[in-house]
């Protein structure tokens, strides 16, 4: 393997795992405030939808943002009004917003472009268009370094390099300021904030819009780098994400290095798909599972327990 | 002490539920141009208005009822197994395996071997990630969830290379042998003089389905490992107390869970299609969890929930077949199902109880 | 009133089912006639939806995909005054008539029009999943392209293992980028929608990209070399046509009758140079004739170019 | 309401000195059909300590939380300082002066105590500056007040005594001038409650009210001004401490006369029934916590074990118990038992006619999910005696067993069918008893027999735990409560640091001397220190 393809191989899982990281970090805030969302899955579905079609009946993936934001934003309502005001499962709220966007994404597309449920594709302002980061052809011609910056660090949408700006940035509201100290008490134990006289389902509320922008990000994201929205692209990417947090102990720094590792997997399985060792050929479907296989290995030996926010999945019910 | 007779608790608040998820459900249809009210008779009549739609509809439901009390039966250990869609899969392969290997002479005898080998591969994809949950404490949830990609990429590559027949074009397994085949709800009601559609898809399995549902009331609530499995799942630290290992409920409710998902395939794979198809569970695995969450882990609870869907899946067909509306239409109603009646029940409850309780007030005074 | 099942990827894919709809859609405006179609949720749905349609008296009954074979030979049977066509598929009964396509002849066509295309020596493949109809186009197109360039390489990959594998547009561009980095100049989608993020990463990275099934020059002008159609609108048209009366037997669609080949409209006019347009032609002669043999991978499961 | 303070205290009562510091008018509370408080009126003078006590289930918790905003009133008014105040939250007791220390502390376990000090009372959107002020103002307060505590150290690395003084941080930093503790003393050692007391006292010089919850009537009598009693949701009376006596508080409270001493015959002791021999016990973290422990306890004899919480006295049962491992010898009725963890676990045990009855109710001794019925038999739920046949379990004839052992027991209410959740913690830890004693064994392990529960209740729990030794059996007592360890054993030994201080029998001790074993101070060194005396 040579360095240019290392390089490249990095390049892609930079790419693959940008929608993970917003993911990630939308799930990490929403549960370290003790709200469990396995409907991540579904905000991604939503924004890539709305997303995508603003884009393409505007003409600007700028507005295209703002809808896809908009539209994740009201996924996560629904599911505060449900886990948080009505104090309903939260699972169960989340796997039917998973449902909810399957479905809505393609009757509501087909419904207004005629294209069963795809959108239009997008092309030019209608998508992002990737930043070439100052000297990247001068400093092409380096070894090591060149191709390092001009392959793997330059030539990614505003999006990703928003996406990595994300995590130093949630570190510091999560543990350098009075929100994030809030935020973090309530996911431990909302009556302490609530005694505090702190109100619990604002700060959870507060989570989940947080939640709703940085998916709304992740879907925009999808759908401009596919150029347009088709059924169910998300394809699973919800649930790595929430693999991936669990991976990464609830942290944004290690949520990261969780989702680049995922990124980094799909990108050697995308590249190497069968492999011939000597005589034993390994088969395709192998090193498409690969990334799962090691996911679970990496759990079952790296990690040990991880230990969740102590009141996430509950609600919060000072009286019965 | 309660808030509200038991009834209102069961019945009416899933009831209002339900009927506010089709109110939004018709919003929905009627927001696309086409008449809600249309829309329910069409779906309501082909779910129910002949054997035909019946067969249909308890045929899904019996996928419903094994996925849901496999996720149930976990649920009680407080273990959340996502995973019932890839043990539904390998329990497939496990029910294949069966059928193909001997020229059974009668389904008498194909059945139960066939559900030993399907139970068999189901539990046995529970068990590495409920190993790794009460050895390694590897969070089961992602691991569940990793194993059903594991597992479509298993089957994938079994059917292809191991299962397909040669020269086929189909990556699907041969036919099991005519004396594998299930008795169709025709075949069973035919000797009692009931005509049942010919062709719809129930078959043998619901009274399985049925049989493995009061069979996990007994587990549950009736038998020392159902109560040791609720107590883990209340508290881990009086589990302890009392002396029972944490470790051995973990695997064993997630065996159970797993062969349960896994017999879910002499319904779709031995009942059905007769042959191993890829992706034959298509998304049971999911439904489960909404069946048994909705059902409130109860098998009185998971039958009706099961039925439910059933009628949403069969219903939802019609709607396609017959009003050209989207088939995508039908996941928005299931969504809107799960949202009202699982997790915004609440929305429902909190008023009534209000009411019941004034009420009660009243007669006192 | 004819009927048409689409299969599982819906009538929009834009290819093998929105095919089958156009041929439809093309009868409907020439007839002024109308049908009845339905898009499947599940497996379980193909029996019932024939069975629904033939008992409703819908006449003929066609249906889009392989995988209804199954559920029509039994249907078929039942219903012996309803005609069926299946496509991509034999059914041997009385009242069906199965239109199969040569895809490999199309493959093998756009194969050799890839070679022209790059300049190197290494062309790829993306497809859905690791499924026999899928590797029969790898097959047809590796041959067309290495009668060309025989010591050439063709990448071949699939996206996945699950149905989501047709769907996944970002992972098709994802192997679109590692296949152009390992040297690929011009990429052959058979994928579904995943095939939408393959033509578009192709536009994006300047490779060139082949469509599938339908034509799908338009979708990214200038940068799709041509696309291999599988004319399915042409079978659904013609039983449409035929209506009742329609002709039952096996019917095989290759180069030799329009069945596939090789789209050339404005949009990729300029790619298509013309020492490239006689080679393809060239091909689609020899082929006609029989001089050359194009090896059909679904008849051993083995492929002679890689 | 008279104040009856020293005229020392006249001077930082401001002019309007006349109103009370809390006046609390027709305040009800229902819990759906439990109705918790009913038309409750109080006032607290200011500068005082004020007592509030009542069974379990009268509706205490529930009226301080009403105070604190924590619940709000179905109806009813608050004055503080003679104004009305329209507590609607949390915020607004505070901002009114309130302050609170709930018995399950409302702290943040991996927090540490300088981010549980501030939460929600920070200055600013930044961390850091409310932190160092913070940490300034924590030592003052320290210094102050005898409250020392790490601000750096986790909540969850703090002992109970310490956490406790982390909630009245809290409420302190907050500039409270009315400090609510409820059942501030159930889970401290005799010495964190004195402590507990003197910071208290400080607190009253200072011009603070202070509302006590408590159901130790000692405390009541020895720290409070005045005293309100409250039964079944109503306030029944209010009396000055000076003017009565705990067995007037004790017959208000529980509406009959109630026995404050154990009464029991002197013990016959007969056969050993557990020996113990050189044990050792090490925790998951790797802690020794027992080290090196040998006694043993006879037939008809009660075993107390004093000691201050958390030095071993906990992993010595739940080795007895068996579901922590240990090395070293312990016989059964002269039988030696596994101690590895391999081939024993509660179940083991009990058939070894080993009952426990285990410190925490809630989270070892019962489900509180479960009914009572299924928490009657739980640890004993492979007994054949409860088993209908080879697959089932006998439900009915549990229910059955169920009800005679609540009737025996007075479980109010004697409903098999209620979960263990909605009884009171007296009654909760009655059906713990009624199960451990009604299966008859050798060897009764108690800990912490009355936490948090109501003087009626004790009695009754007394009496059985009695009336057990009576018959013959060895009973191993483990509490925190000198007054219960003096009271019921019949011999004591102290532990300390993972080893045996002493042995004493009760009627040649006291408190004081148990108190200086406890604390480590061996044999020899409490002779010195009584020689020197
Ligand atoms: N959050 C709640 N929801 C429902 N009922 C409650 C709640 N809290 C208390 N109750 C009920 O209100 C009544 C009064 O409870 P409260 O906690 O005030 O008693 P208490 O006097 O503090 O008892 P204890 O001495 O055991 O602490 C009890 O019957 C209890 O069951
Ligand atoms: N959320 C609740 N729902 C129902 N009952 C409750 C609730 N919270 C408390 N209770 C009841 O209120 C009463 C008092 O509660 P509290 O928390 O003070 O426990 P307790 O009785 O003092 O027991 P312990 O001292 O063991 O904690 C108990 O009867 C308890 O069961
Ligand atoms: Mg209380
Ligand atoms: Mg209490």
């Amino acid at each position: 393997m040579d360095y240019l393809t290392i390089i490249q191989i990095l390049d892609s899982s930079v790419r693959l795992a940008t929608p993970l990281l917003l993911t990630c970090l939308a799930g990490l805030f929403s549960e370290r405030a003790g709200v469990v969302d396995i409907g991540l899955e579904g905000k991604l579905l939503a924004a890539a939808f709305l997303s995508s079609a603003a884009a393409a009946v505007t003409g600007s993936i700028w507005i295209g943002l703002l809808a896809g934001i908009a539209g994740s934003l009201a996924f996560s309502m629904i599911h505060g009004l449900a886990s948080i005001t009505f104090k309903g499962d939260q699972l169960i709220s989340g796997v039917a917003l998973n449902f909810l966007a399957a479905g809505l994404t393609v009757v509501v597309g087909q419904s207004w472009f005629q294209l069963g449920g795809r959108t239009p594709s997008l092309n030019g302002a209608e998508r992002f268009s990737p930043w070439t980061l100052p000297f990247s052809e001068a400093l092409a011609k380096i070894p090591v370094i060149g191709p390092a910056y001009d392959e793997l660090i330059s030539g990614h949408t505003a999006l990703t390099y928003l996406a990595l700006l994300s995590v130093p940035l949630s570190w510091w509201v999560l543990y350098r300021s009075r929100f994030g100290l809030r935020l973090r008490a309530v996911g431990e134990n909302p009556s302490a904030v609530d005694t505090a006289g702190i109100s619990v389902v604002r700060l959870r509320y507060a989570a989940l819009v947080i939640a709703g922008v940085l998916c709304g990000l992740a879907g925009t994201y999808l759908a401009s780098l596919a150029a347009g929205f088709v059924k169910d692209m998300s394809a699973g990417r919800g649930y790595i994400a929430l693999a991936a947090l669990i991976f990464a102990k609830w942290r944004p720094w290690y949520a990261l290095w969780a989702t680049l590792l995922f990124g980094l997997l799909e990108a050697i399985g995308n590249r190497y798909q069968s492999i011939a060792l000597g005589d034993i050929v390994i088969p395709v479907q192998f090193m498409q599972a690969l990334p799962y296989i090691l996911t679970v290995i990496i759990l079952a030996g790296f990690v040990g327990k991880a230990i969740p926010p102590r009141a996430s999945g509950q609600s919060y019910v000072k009286e019965r | 002490m309660s808030k509200m007779p038991k009834w209102a608790d069961a019945v009416l608040i899933p009831l209002i539920s339900i009927l506010i998820a089709f109110f939004f459900s018709g919003v929905v249809i009627w927001a696309i141009g086409k008449d809600p009210f249309v829309a329910i008779k069409t779906m309501v009549q082909g779910a129910f208005g002949s054997t035909q739609g019946v067969g249909y509809t308890l045929y899904y439901a019996t996928n419903f009822i094994f996925t849901g009390l496999a996720v149930a039966v976990a649920y009680h250990a407080r273990l959340f197994n996502i995973g019932g869609e890839g043990q539904a899969t390998l329990g497939g392969l496990g029910v294949t395996l069966v059928c193909l290997a001997v020229p059974w002479p009668h389904w008498a005898l194909a059945l139960p071997a066939a559900m030993i080998g399907g139970a068999l591969f189901g539990a046995a994809w529970a068990f590495i990630p409920a190993w790794l949950q009460a050895k390694r404490g590897s969070h089961i949830v992602i691991t569940t969830i990793m194993f059903n990609y594991i597992g479509a990429a298993l089957l994938g590559y079994v059917l292809l290379n191991v299962l397909k027949v040669p020269g086929s074009m189909l990556t699907e397994s041969a036919r099991f042998p005519a004396g594998a085949h299930l008795p169709t709800f025709h075949e069973m009601l035919a000797p009692f003089g009931i005509n049942f559609n010919k062709n719809a898809p129930a078959n043998m399995s619901f009274l399985v389905a049925i049989l493995a549902s009061v069979a996990f009331y007994f587990l549950i609530w009736r038998t020392r490992l159902g109560y040791e499995i609720r107590a883990y799942g209340q508290s881990e630290t009086a589990a302890k107390y009392a002396g029972i290992n944490p470790a051995r409920i973990v695997i064993i409710a997630m065996l159970i869970s797993g062969a349960l998902a896994g017999l879910m395939a002499i319904n779709n794979v031995m009942g059905e299609a007769e042959r191993l198809i890829d992706n034959a569970v298509e998304g049971a695995g999911f439904i489960g969890i909404a069946v048994a969450l909705m059902g409130r882990n109860h098998p009185i609870g998971i039958f009706l929930a099961s039925i439910l869907f059933g009628f949403l899946y069969q219903g939802g067909a019609e709607l396609a077949f017959w009003e050209s509306i989207p088939r995508e239409l039908v996941v928005v109603i299931q969504a809107l199902v799960i949202m009202f009646t699982g997790a915004l029940d609440n929305m429902v409850r909190v008023p009534l109880e209000k009411l019941f309780l004034a009420f009660s007030k009243k007669k006192e005074a | 009133e004819p009927a048409i099942i689409f299969d599982l990827g819906g009538k929009f894919d834009k290819s093998f089912n929105e095919s089958s709809y156009n041929g439809a859609e093309r009868w409907k405006a020439e007839t002024g006639g109308t049908y009845r179609d339905v898009e499947l949720q599940s497996d379980a749905q193909r029996e019932q939806a024939l069975r629904r349609f033939a008992e409703n008296g819908f006449n003929p009954i066609v249906m889009a995909g392989f995988s209804f074979a199954t559920a029509l030979e039994t249907v078929a049977a039942d219903f012996p005054d309803t005609k069926f066509t299946i496509i991509d598929m034999v059914v041997d009964a009385p009242n069906v008539r199965s239109v199969v396509f040569n895809e490999h002849e199309g493959s093998y066509v756009v194969g050799v029009a890839a070679a022209y295309a790059a300049k190197g020596d290494t062309v790829s493949f993306v497809g859905g999943m690791d499924i026999p109809l899928i590797s029969k186009f790898a097959c047809g197109y590796a041959q067309g392209f290495k009668s060309v360039k025989p010591e050439g390489k063709v990448i071949v990959n699939m996206t996945g293992t699950t149905p989501a594998a047709w769907n996944d547009p970002v992972k098709g561009g994802e192997l679109t980028r590692a296949q152009k980095a390992a040297g690929s100049e011009v990429v052959f989608a058979a994928a579904g929608g995943t095939g939408l993020g393959v033509l578009q990463t192709a536009a994006d990275e300047g490779m060139l990209a082949i469509g599938v099934d339908s034509n799908q020059n338009y979708l990214q002008p200038g940068h799709v070399l041509t696309s291999m159609v599988k004319r399915v609108d042409n079978a659904v048209y013609d039983a449409f046509m035929q209506g009742e009366d329609l002709e039952p037997g096996i019917f095989v669609m290759g180069l030799a009758n329009d069945g596939v080949g090789a789209a050339i409209d404005e949009y990729n006019e300029a790619l298509i140079t013309p020492e490239m347009k006689a080679a393809m032609d060239d091909a689609t002669a020899k082929i006609i004739s029989g001089e050359v043999v194009v090896h059909d991978y679904m008849t051993d499961e083995t492929c002679p170019a890689y | 309401m008279s104040v009856q303070n020293e005229a020392g205290r006249q001077e930082t009562v401001a002019p309007t000195a006349s109103a009370p510091a809390i006046e609390l008018r027709g305040i009800s509370k229902a819990f759906g059909p439990v109705q918790a408080n009913k038309d409750i009126a109080i006032s607290v003078a200011k500068g005082s300590i004020h007592g509030i006590i009542g069974e379990n289930g009268a509706g205490k918790s529930t009226l301080m939380s009403i105070l604190y905003g924590f619940y709000k009133a179905d109806s009813g008014q608050i004055l503080i300082n003679g104004k009305e105040v329209h507590i609607t939250d949390s915020q607004a007791a505070i901002a009114a002066g309130i302050g609170m220390v709930f018995q399950h502390f409302k702290l943040v376990e991996n927090f540490t105590v300088l981010e549980n000090v501030i939460l929600g009372a920070e200055d600013g959107g930044l961390l850091k500056p409310s932190l160092a002020k913070a940490r300034k103002l924590l030592e003052q307060l320290s210094d102050e007040y005898e409250l020392s505590v790490d601000p750096d150290a986790l909540i969850e690395d703090l002992s109970v005594g310490h956490q406790q003084r982390v909630e009245i941080l809290k409420a302190l930093y907050r500039q409270a001038d009315i400090l609510i503790l409820d059942e501030p003393t159930g889970v401290l050692t005799p010495a964190e409650a004195d402590h507990l007391f003197r910071i208290l006292e400080g607190l009253k010089e200072q011009g603070k009210t202070i509302i006590l919850i408590t159901h130790k009537l000692r405390e009541i009598m020895e720290i409070t001004d005045t005293v309100s009693v409250m039964r079944r949701g109503e306030m029944t009376a209010t009396v000055k401490t000076a003017e009565t006596s705990p067995e007037e508080l004790a017959e208000l409270m529980v509406g009959r006369k109630v026995l404050l001493r154990v009464d029991k015959k002197p013990a016959t002791p007969g056969k050993p029934v557990v020996q113990i021999e050189n044990l050792r016990v090490v925790d998951e973290q790797k802690v020794e916590r027992v080290k090196g422990v040998s006694f043993e306890v006879r037939e008809g004899e009660i075993l107390g074990i004093a000691g201050v919480a958390g030095n071993g006295q906990t992993e010595l049962l739940e080795v007895l118990g068996g579901y922590m491992s240990g090395t070293g010898k312990i016989l059964i009725n002269g039988q030696e038992i596994d101690l590895s963890g391999k081939h024993s676990n509660g179940q083991t045990r009990r058939a070894r006619g080993i009952s426990h009855v285990p410190e925490d109710r809630h989270d070892e001794g019962l489900i509180l999910e479960f009914q009572a019925w299924e928490n009657m038999v739980f640890g004993y739920h492979h007994a054949p005696e409860y088993q209908k046949n080879a697959l089932l379990m006998d439900n009915a004839g549990i229910k059955a067993m169920t009800q005679k052992s609540m009737d025996k027991f007075d479980v109010r209410p004697p409903n098999p069918k209620l979960e263990a959740k909605s009884f009171s913690g007296g009654n909760q830890q009655k059906i713990v008893l009624a199960r451990e004693i009604e299966r008859n064994p050798d060897l009764l392990l108690v800990g912490q027999p009355t936490r948090g529960v109501d003087i009626g209740a004790i009695e009754f729990i007394h009496q059985q735990i009695v009336a057990l030794r009576d018959q013959g059996k060895a009973i191993l007592l483990v509490s925190v409560e000198l007054d219960e360890i003096l009271s019921l054993s019949d011999r004591i030994i102290v532990m300390f640091d993972g080893q045996i201080m002493g042995e004493r029998r009760p009627a040649e001790t006291n408190e004081g001397e148990l108190g200086l074993l406890m604390a480590g101070i061996t044999d020899e060194k409490t002779e010195e220190a009584g020689a020197q005396k």
